[in-house]
C-alpha cells in the first residue's frame, strides 16, 4: 500500500488514505464481516430477479410504481419504529396507532367537511400525544413497552370502532389527500426533485470534506466521495427515468407518469431522520441510551425524555403510516393498521439490519427492509397463489431474504467482529 | 302470540307477569372486521327488538377470536341466560358452545351462519348462496351494459375462514362459470382476502390489474373489499369503466354506486332478520313454542332439518339505492352528502 | 490549604434490601488535594462513590457541597455541581466509537448539528497526553478497546471538562507502566490546579506517591481520614484489613459488637 | 436480632436465620424491591375483587372452573415461550404452530379415524420438529428469531389452511379427547391429587432441609418450611373444595362438579419444567445463556444446543396448548392459535415477570400471568360492554394490572437493586 | 524444569477486518513455571489469550499442545486440553449467584439433580481461602458484587478445576493487598504443582515476584521471550514501551519498516 503521512493536531502519526488503500480497507472490512445494509440490499435484488423471471410484468414501471405505495404504510411506521427499537423497546400499538390517527384524518375530512391542511395536522398531533402516553407509562411508570403497548394495541383497536361508530367505512374524498398515496409529481417536478436531491447530497459531502482538512483532519480520498455522489446520481436518475415513462394501462384514456408523490415524502423523512440520528447530539444520546442506558444515564443523558421521545417519533411516523394507508384507499375501516402490519414494520426495520436489543441500527434500514417486505408481498400477489400456499411461500421466502443476510453476516462472527 | 302487545316498557313490577318470567337472552357476534353490521347493525336493531318487548338482552361480540367467542358464552352461560343466539366463527367452535348450552339446558339460535352439525333449535338467515347468485347476476349486467367483448372478471372472494365468503362463492360462481364456460367472460385472477381486510384486498387487486391490464370486471365479495378495488381503479383513472359489486349496503357502498363507480351491492335487510330472530329468541325466553319458524334448512352435514326463518337478500343498483334509505337501514343524511347531493337528486332519493 | 472541605459527607449510610453496606461514612474532600480512599475489597469504596456521583440514593446522612447542603439525586445533579466521576465499571456505549463516548452529553455542536471535527481533534488531544499509542482510530467502536484503551477514553472523558472535584475509582488497574506513571501525573496535576481529586486505589505506592490525605474504609465504616504524611505505608495496610492501627481507627469493640448483626452470612437461605 | 451463630466447613461464620430474622429479612427484601411474583399475585387480587363486585357470577364455581379451561391454551404456550424468552429470543409462531398441532390431531382423529393415544404423539412430535427447524435456523444460520419465526408465522397461517382445505374446520368427536379441556376428574381423583400434590412438596421441602443440614449449611428456619407447606395445603384443598361443590346451571339435567381435568394436567408442566429449569444442569445453562452468552461461551457450555432446545420446548409446549384449544373447541379451524393467541402468550410470561431480554423469568410466571390475562379476558365478558368499549377497558384493565407491578416494583431501582 | 514446553505457539498472526493484531506470535509455556505476559495496553496480550482459548480463530500459525498440534476452535475444545482461563473481561453471568457462576458448565450432580450443597460447600472453601472476607453471602447474585469481588469468584472459578495450563489475564487489578497476595501465592502453587501458568500483570513487582519465565508483546510482535533472572526491572520496562532493550529485543529497523502500514491511522475514514 502507498499511503501518504501526514500530523494531526494531537500529535499523532495518521496515514492519510488513497482510493486504493480506501477500496481495500472497505473490502477487508466487507470480508471481515462488517456489511451494513448490503445484504439487505442483495436479499432485494436476489428477489426482483426470481420475481422478475417468474413473472414479466414485475419489472414493468407500473408495477415499480405500485411498490412505493403498497409499501408507504409500512415503511412510514418502521421508520418510526426504528426509533424505538434503537433504545430496546417495542411498540405494538403503532399499527393501531396509525389506524386511530388515519380515522381522525378520515372524519374531520368527511363528515366534518376539514380541509386537508386543517385535517392532517389535527392527525399528526393525535399521533404525538399517542406517543407521549406510551412513552411516560414506559419511562416514568416503568411498566415494560410490551405490556404498555399490548394494552395499547387493543384499547386502540377499541378506540377506532367507537371512532367508525362501531365499524363502518369511511370514505375520503378529498381530491388532494387522495392523491397523496396515490397520484404522481408531474414529469418536470420529478426531473427537478431527482436533481436537487443529487446536488445537494454532493454539496453536504463536500462540505463536510472541507471542513474536515480545515482541521487537518484525515479525509476520504476525492475519488471515493465521487463514486459516492455518482452512485447515487446514477441510481435516483435511472428510477426517474422510468417513473417517468408512459405506464397507463390504457394510455388513450389517461396518461400516468411521473414519480409517485409519496417518494419524495418517504425522502423528505428519511434523509430528516437520518440527520437527527446521525448529526445531532439528540441521535447520539438515542443510540447511547440504546446502548448502555447506566453510561448514558452516568453521563448526564436525561434518559426518561429520551425514552418519551422515541414512543413520541414512534407514534407520529405511524400517524403518518395511517395517512398514506387512507389515503391509499381512500376509506378507513376498523381494521386499518391491523393485521400484518405492525409484525411487517416490525420486521420491515429487522430486516433492514435493526437490533431488537437496541443500539444498533438506521432509519434507511425501514426504507430497505420495508422494500423487501413490499417486493415479497407484491410479487406474491402476481404469481395468484391461493391463500393457503401464499402464505407459505411468503413466509420461505422471507426466510430466504433473511438467509441471504444472515450467511453474509456470518464470516462477522466468525473473525470477531460483531 | 309475541307481537304487539310486547311493545311497551317493563317498568312496573307486577304490569306483565308475562316479562318477569322471561329469562335473559344471550346473543353473540363473530367480529367486526368481516363486515361493518357486526359492529353497528345487527347490535342496534336486536337492542331495539328486545328492550321493545321488556326481554333482557346481552350482546357481545368476539372479535373475530374464537377463543373469546367460548369464552363469552361460558360466562353467558354461568350467568344464568335462557336463550343462547350465536353468529359463529366456524363451525366448530359454534358446535362447541352450542352443545354445552344445550347441557345447561339453554335453548339456541343460529344467527345469519348455520352452525354445521351444530343442532341449533333455530336458524335465522338470508339465503347466503343467494347472496352469491345476486352479485353474480348484478355483474353480469353491468358488463352486459357496458357491452365488453369476452371481458376478463377478477374475484376478490372473502376471508378463506369464513364459511359464508364460501357460499358467497358458491353462488356467483353458479352464475360466472357458465359464462366463462360459453366463452362471453374470461375467467381472470381469483384470490381470497384474508380476515377481509381492506388494505390486502387493495394490494392485491393493484397486482390483478398489473398483471393483468384487461380486467373489465370485479366480483368483489362485499362493500369493504368493493371499495378497495375501486380505490386502485380511480388511481388508473379505471372507476366507472369497471364494475365492482358488494354487499351490505354500506354507505360507503352506496355512495360508490351512486358515484357510478360501483355496480350494485347486495342490501340484506339485518333489521327484519334481527326482529325475526329475536321474535324467536323472546318467545323461547318466555318458555312458548315460536311459530314463526316455518321454513326449514337441511344441515349439509349432519343431515337434520333445522326449522328456519330465512330471508330474502336484494340486490341494490343506483335505481333502488333509495329503497334501502326507505327500509330505514341507513339515514339520506349520511349517503347524500354534498359531494352526493346531485347523484342523490338523480337517482330520485328526496 | 485544607481550609474548608469542597465536600463534605457525613453520617451516610446505604443499604440494598437487607445488606447494610455504608454506616455512618463521613468524608471530606478539600481543593487543591488528593485524597486516596482505600479499603478492603468490598469495604464499600465504589457503593461510596456512586452515592456521591446520584447513581444511588442514600438512606440517610447528608452532603455538603461548597459549605451547603445539597442533594444529589442523578448523575446530572452530580455533574452540575462539577463532579466528574470515573468509575470502576467503566460505563461506556459499546455501540459508540471512542470520540463519541468522550463527548458524550456534552457534545460540541455547530448550531444544532455536531461538530464532529473539533470533538475529533481535542479526543485526540486528549488521548496523546494520556499516552495512548496502540489507538487504531478515534473512530473505532469502544467494543473492540483493550482493557486499558477503555480504561484510558473513560479517564480522558472525565477530565476533558472544567471541573471542581474529579472522583477516579481505581483509574489505573489495567493501566501499562507508562500510561500509569501518566495518570498519576494527572491526578497530581488537577489537585495542583486547586480541584478537589478523589482516588480509590489497591497500591500503596501510588497512594503514598501522589496523595495528601487518607481515608480508610473498613467494612462500610470510615475507620479513619489522616493526612499522608502522617502515617505509614504499615499503618495504612492495617487499617485496611483490619479498621484499626494503634491508636487510629475505628474503638476496638466496635467491630465486634456489629459483628454478629449483618456480617460474613456466608450461606444465608440457601436455594428454595 | 438474636441469632445463633454457627461454622461451616470454609471456615467462613455464618449466621442461622431464625423465624424472626428470615421475615425480617425478607421484609427488608420486598422493602427493597425484590418482589418476584408477588406484584402479579397482587394484580390478581386486585383484578379479581374489581370483577367480583361488578358482577357476582364472577365469583360462582363455574365462573372459577371455566377459568382454567379458558386459560389453558394461552397457559400452556406461555411456559414454552419462557424457555425461548430465557434466551432472549422471540417466538411468533407459536400460535400458529399451536393450531398447525391442533389440525393434526383433529385430522388424525376425524379424517383418519385414529385414537387419541397414537394421534396426540404424532401432533406432539410435530411440534418437536417445528421447535427443532426454528432453532436450526436462529443458532446455525444465525437468523434473528424475530425474522425467523416471523417468517413460520406466515408459513403455518398457510399450513393451517392447506391442512383443513382451504378453509373447512375440523370436529373432533372423540370423547377422551374433547374431555381433555373440557370435563372434570371425579370428586375423589380430585381430593387424591390435591393431597398427592401437598404431600410431595413437603417432602422436596424436608429432603432438601435435611441434605444442606447433613453438609453443614445454613438451613431456612423449620418454621418457615413448616409455613411455606401449611400455605400450599390450604391453597390447594380450599380451591379443590371449590370445584368440587355442584356448580351446573340445571344439576337436574347433568351434575357437574370436580377439578377440571387440565388442571394437573397444567400442574404437571408446571412442576416439570420449574424442575428442570431449577435443578438440572441444562436448566442452569439456559439462564447463564440468556444472561450472558459469552460467559456462557466460555464455560463450554454449548449455546447453539441450548438455543435449538428452547425453541424445541416452546413449539412442543404450543403443541400442547393447541390440543387443549382443539380439544375445548372440539374442533379446529384456520384461525386455531390466530387472532391474539400468540400477544397473550407472551404478554402472560412478560406480565408474570419473565424479561423480554433474556435471564430472567420461571414457569410460574407463565401461570400466573396467564391467569391475569385470563381473569381480564373472563371478567371483561361477564361485565358485556360493546366491542369497542370492551377493546378500550380490557387494554385499561392490562394497564392497570401492569401498573401494580410496576409501581411495586419502583422501589427497586430506587434502592439499587434490579 | 522445562524440558518440553507443554504449549506452544508459533508464526499466530490474527486480524479483525482490516486491523492486524498480532504478528507471528510465538510462546512456550513450560510445565511448573510462570510465564509472565507483558506488554503495553493494546499490544494484544488478551488477543492471544483469546485465541488460545478458542475464543477467537487464528487467522493462521500452529498450536502445539503436550507435543500435538491441536485446533482449538472453540471455549470448550480449550478446557477439553485442559487449558483454564481467567478473562481481563471477567465474563460472568450477572444474573446467577456465586456458587452457579463458579460451577458454570461443570455442575456437580446427583442423578441429575444439581448437587447444591456440595457446590456451595466447594464454593465456599475455594473463595474463603482467597481472602474473600466481605462477600454478604454466596447466593448473592454476582451483579452485586464489588470490582474485587468479582475478580475473586472469577478466579476461584478457574482454579477449582484439575487443568494443565492456567491463563491468567490482569487477575489482581481489582484486588486488595491481602487478596493479590493470596493470588499471587496461589499462582506459585499451581506452578510449583506441576502446572503450566501464564501470568499477564502490568506490575513488574508482581511480575518479578512470581513468574519464572517473561515474554514481552510489542505492537503485536513478540519481543523477547526471557528467563527473569536474565533481566532487570527497567529492561523488562524498556522491551515493554520499545521494543527492544539493548540486544534482546525485536530488530531495530524491524518496527520503524512495518510502521507506516498499519499502525496509529488514528483518524482514518471518519464519519461519513
Ligand atoms: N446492588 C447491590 N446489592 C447488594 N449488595 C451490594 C450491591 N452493590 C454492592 N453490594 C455489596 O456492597 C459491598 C461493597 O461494594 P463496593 O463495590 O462498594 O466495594 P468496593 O469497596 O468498591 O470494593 P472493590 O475494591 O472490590 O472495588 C460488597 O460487599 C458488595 O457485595
Ligand atoms: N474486535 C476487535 N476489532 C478491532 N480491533 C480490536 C478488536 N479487539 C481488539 N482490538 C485491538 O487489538 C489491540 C490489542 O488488544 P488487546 O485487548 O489484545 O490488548 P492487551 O494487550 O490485552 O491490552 P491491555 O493491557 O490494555 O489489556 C488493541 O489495539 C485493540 O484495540
Ligand atoms: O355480511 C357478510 C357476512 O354475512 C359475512 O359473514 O361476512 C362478511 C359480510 O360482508
Ligand atoms: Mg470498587
Ligand atoms: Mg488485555
Amino acid at each position: 500500500m502507498t499511503t501518504t503521512t501526514t500530523t494531526t493536531a494531537g500529535g499523532v502519526k495518521v496515514v492519510k488514505p488513497t482510493v486504493a488503500s480506501y477500496i481495500n480497507d472497505y473490502w477487508a472490512r466487507v470480508r471481515g464481516g462488517d456489511l451494513g445494509t448490503l445484504p439487505a440490499i442483495l436479499g432485494l435484488i436476489v428477489l426482483s430477479l426470481i420475481f422478475g423471471i417468474a413473472r414479466d410484468t414485475f419489472f414493468s414501471g407500473l408495477n415499480f410504481a405500485n411498490l412505493f405505495n403498497q409499501s408507504a404504510q409500512v415503511v412510514f411506521i418502521a421508520m418510526g419504529l426504528i426509533f424505538v427499537l434503537l433504545l430496546g423497546e417495542i411498540d405494538l400499538s403503532a399499527g393501531f396507532a396509525s389506524g386511530v390517527c388515519g380515522a381522525v384524518v378520515a372524519i374531520l375530512l368527511t363528515n366534518h367537511g376539514w380541509d386537508w391542511y386543517t385535517a392532517i395536522p389535527v392527525a399528526l398531533v393525535t399521533g404525538i400525544v399517542i406517543g407521549f402516553v406510551l412513552g411516560f407509562l414506559v419511562a416514568k411508570l416503568g411498566i415494560p413497552s410490551f405490556v404498555v403497548t399490548l394494552a395499547a394495541f387493543l384499547a386502540f383497536q377499541g378506540v377506532l370502532l367507537v371512532l367508525l361508530g362501531g365499524g363502518t367505512n369511511i370514505s375520503t374524498r378529498n381530491e388532494f389527500f387522495n392523491a397523496l398515496n396515490n397520484n404522481n409529481l408531474s414529469v418536470t417536478w420529478s426531473w427537478l426533485l431527482a436533481i436537487l436531491a443529487v446536488v445537494g447530497y454532493a454539496a453536504v459531502q463536500f462540505n463536510q470534506m472541507r471542513s474536515r482538512a480545515k482541521r487537518g483532519l484525515v479525509t476520504d480520498p476525492l475519488g471515493i466521495v465521487l463514486l459516492r455522489i455518482g452512485g447515487l446520481a446514477v441510481l435516483l436518475l435511472v428510477a426517474t427515468a422510468i417513473l417517468c415513462q408512459e405506464r397507463a394501462i390504457n394510455p388513450a384514456i389517461n396518461s400516468l407518469k411521473g414519480v409517485p408523490i409519496v417518494v419524495p415524502i418517504i425522502g423528505f423523512f428519511l434523509v430528516l431522520w437520518t440527520f437527527v440520528l446521525g448529526r445531532t447530539s439528540y441521535g447520539r444520546h438515542v443510540y447511547a441510551v440504546g446502548g448502555n442506558t447506566e453510561a448514558a444515564r452516568r453521563a448526564g443523558i436525561p434518559v426518561d425524555r429520551i425514552r418519551i421521545s422515541v414512543f413520541v417519533i414512534g407514534s407520529f411516523m405511524a400517524a403518518i403510516g395511517g395517512i398514506m394507508a387512507v389515503s391509499r384507499a381512500s376509506s378507513v375501516d376498523p381494521n386499518t393498521g391491523g393485521s400484518n402490519i405492525l409484525l411487517y414494520s416490525v420486521g420491515a426495520a429487522v430486516i433492514g439490519g435493526t437490533s431488537l436489543f437496541g443500539g444498533k441500527g438506521k432509519v434507511i434500514n425501514a426504507v430497505i427492509g420495508g422494500a423487501v417486505i413490499a417486493v415479497i408481498d407484491n410479487g406474491m400477489t402476481l404469481m395468484g397463489f391461493n391463500s393457503g400456499t401464499k402464505f407459505i411461500v411468503t413466509g420461505l421466502i422471507l426466510l430466504v431474504a433473511a438467509s441471504v443476510d444472515a450467511l453474509a453476516r456470518r464470516r462477522a462472527a466468525a473473525t470477531g467482529n460483531r | 302470540a309475541c307481537g304487539g302487545d310486547d311493545s311497551g316498557t317493563p317498568s312496573g313490577s307486577g304490569a306483565s307477569g308475562d316479562n318477569s318470567a322471561a329469562g335473559k337472552v344471550g346473543i353473540i357476534l363473530p367480529d367486526t372486521k368481516s363486515s361493518q353490521r357486526w359492529g353497528t347493525d345487527d347490535p342496534k336493531f336486536l337492542k331495539a327488538a328486545f328492550d321493545a318487548a321488556g326481554v333482557q338482552v346481552e350482546i357481545q361480540n368476539a372479535q373475530g377470536d374464537k377463543t373469546q367467542f367460548q369464552t363469552i358464552a361460558d360466562g353467558m352461560i354461568s350467568s344464568g341466560v335462557s336463550v343462547l343466539m350465536i353468529v359463529n366463527l366456524d363451525s366448530g367452535t359454534g358446535k362447541a358452545v352450542l352443545e354445552k348450552a344445550k347441557k345447561a339446558g339453554i335453548a339456541t339460535i343460529d344467527y345469519d351462519r348455520l352452525t354445521l352439525s351444530g343442532g341449533a333449535d333455530y336458524y335465522v338467515s338470508f339465503d347466503n348462496v343467494k347472496v352469491g347468485q345476486l352479485q353474480g347476476e348484478g355483474l353480469v349486467k353491468c358488463l352486459e351494459d357496458k357491452k365488453y367483448q369476452k371481458p376478463v372478471v377478477a374475484e376478490l372472494n372473502g376471508s378463506p375462514t369464513d364459511n359464508n365468503a364460501t357460499l358467497f362463492a358458491q353462488g356467483y360462481d353458479s352464475v360466472l362459470d357458465p359464462k366463462y364456460a360459453d366463452g362471453t367472460f374470461q375467467k381472470g385472477p381469483n384470490q381470497d382476502v384474508p380476515d377481509w381486510d381492506n388494505a390486502q384486498a387493495g394490494t392485491i387487486f393493484e397486482q390483478m390489474l398489473t398483471s393483468n391490464k384487461n380486467i373489465k370486471g370485479v366480483l368483489a365479495a362485499n362493500d369493504g373489499l368493493g371499495n378497495a378495488a375501486i380505490s386502485v381503479l380511480k388511481k388508473n383513472k379505471l372507476n366507472g369503466q369497471v364494475p365492482v359489486t358488494g354487499q351490505d349496503a354500506t354507505v360507503q357502498g352506496l355512495q360508490n354506486i351512486l358515484a357510478g363507480d360501483q355496480c350494485m351491492t347486495v342490501y340484506k335487510a339485518i333489521k327484519k332478520e334481527a326482529d325475526a330472530a329475536s321474535e324467536l329468541a323472546i318467545a323461547l325466553a318466555k318458555k312458548q313454542k315460536p311459530t314463526t319458524a316455518t321454513g326449514t334448512t337441511k344441515d349439509p352435514e349432519s343431515g337434520k332439518d333445522v326449522p328456519s326463518v330465512l330471508l330474502d337478500p336484494q340486490s341494490i343498483t343506483k335505481e333502488n339505492v333509495k329503497d334501502v334509505i326507505a327500509d330505514g337501514f341507513v339515514t339520506k343524511d349520511a349517503v347524500c352528502t354534498a359531494d352526493f347531493a346531485k347523484a342523490c337528486t338523480e337517482a330520485g332519493i328526496s | 490549604m485544607a481550609a474548608t472541605p469542597l465536600l463534605e459527607l457525613s453520617g451516610i449510610n446505604k443499604g440494598f434490601g437487607p445488606v447494610q453496606v455504608l454506616h455512618d461514612v463521613g468524608l471530606s474532600v478539600y481543593p487543591g488535594e488528593v485524597t486516596a480512599l482505600v479499603g478492603d475489597n468490598g469495604a464499600g469504596k465504589s457503593t461510596l462513590v456512586k452515592c456521591i456521583s446520584g447513581i444511588y440514593q442514600i438512606d440517610s446522612g447528608t452532603v455538603t457541597f461548597e459549605g451547603n447542603q445539597v442533594a444529589i439525586h442523578s448523575p446530572s445533579d452530580a455533574s452540575g455541581l462539577g463532579i466528574e466521576v470515573v468509575y470502576q465499571d467503566l460505563a461506556l456505549c459499546d455501540n459508540l466509537d471512542v470520540v463519541q463516548n468522550m463527548f458524550l452529553g456534552r457534545e460540541k455542536k455547530r448550531g444544532i448539528v455536531l461538530d464532529e471535527p473539533t470533538m475529533e481533534q481535542m479526543a485526540g488531544d486528549a488521548l496523546a497526553s494520556l499516552s495512548v499509542r496502540t489507538l487504531k482510530s478515534l473512530r473505532q467502536l469502544v467494543a473492540s478497546l483493550s482493557g486499558g484503551q477503555r480504561q484510558t477514553v473513560a479517564i480522558a472523558k472525565a477530565v476533558l471538562w472544567n471541573s471542581k472535584i474529579v472522583i477516579l475509582d481505581e483509574p489505573t488497574a489495567a493501566l501499562g507502566v507508562a500510561q500509569t506513571a501518566q495518570v498519576l501525573e494527572l491526578v497530581r496535576r488537577l489537585a495542583d490546579n486547586g480541584l478537589g481529586v478523589v482516588l480509590i486505589s489497591h497500591n500503596m505506592n501510588d497512594v503514598f506517591a501522589v496523595s495528601d490525605r487518607i481515608a480508610a474504609l473498613y467494612l462500610g465504616r470510615m475507620a479513619a481520614q489522616v493526612k499522608t504524611t502522617d502515617v505509614t505505608h504499615s499503618q495504612v495496610v492495617e487499617l485496611i484489613t483490619g479498621g484499626r492501627s494503634g491508636n487510629i481507627g475505628l474503638p476496638p469493640e466496635k467491630p465486634a459488637a456489629d459483628f454478629g448483626g449483618d456480617v460474613v452470612d456466608i450461606t444465608p437461605g440457601g436455594d428454595k
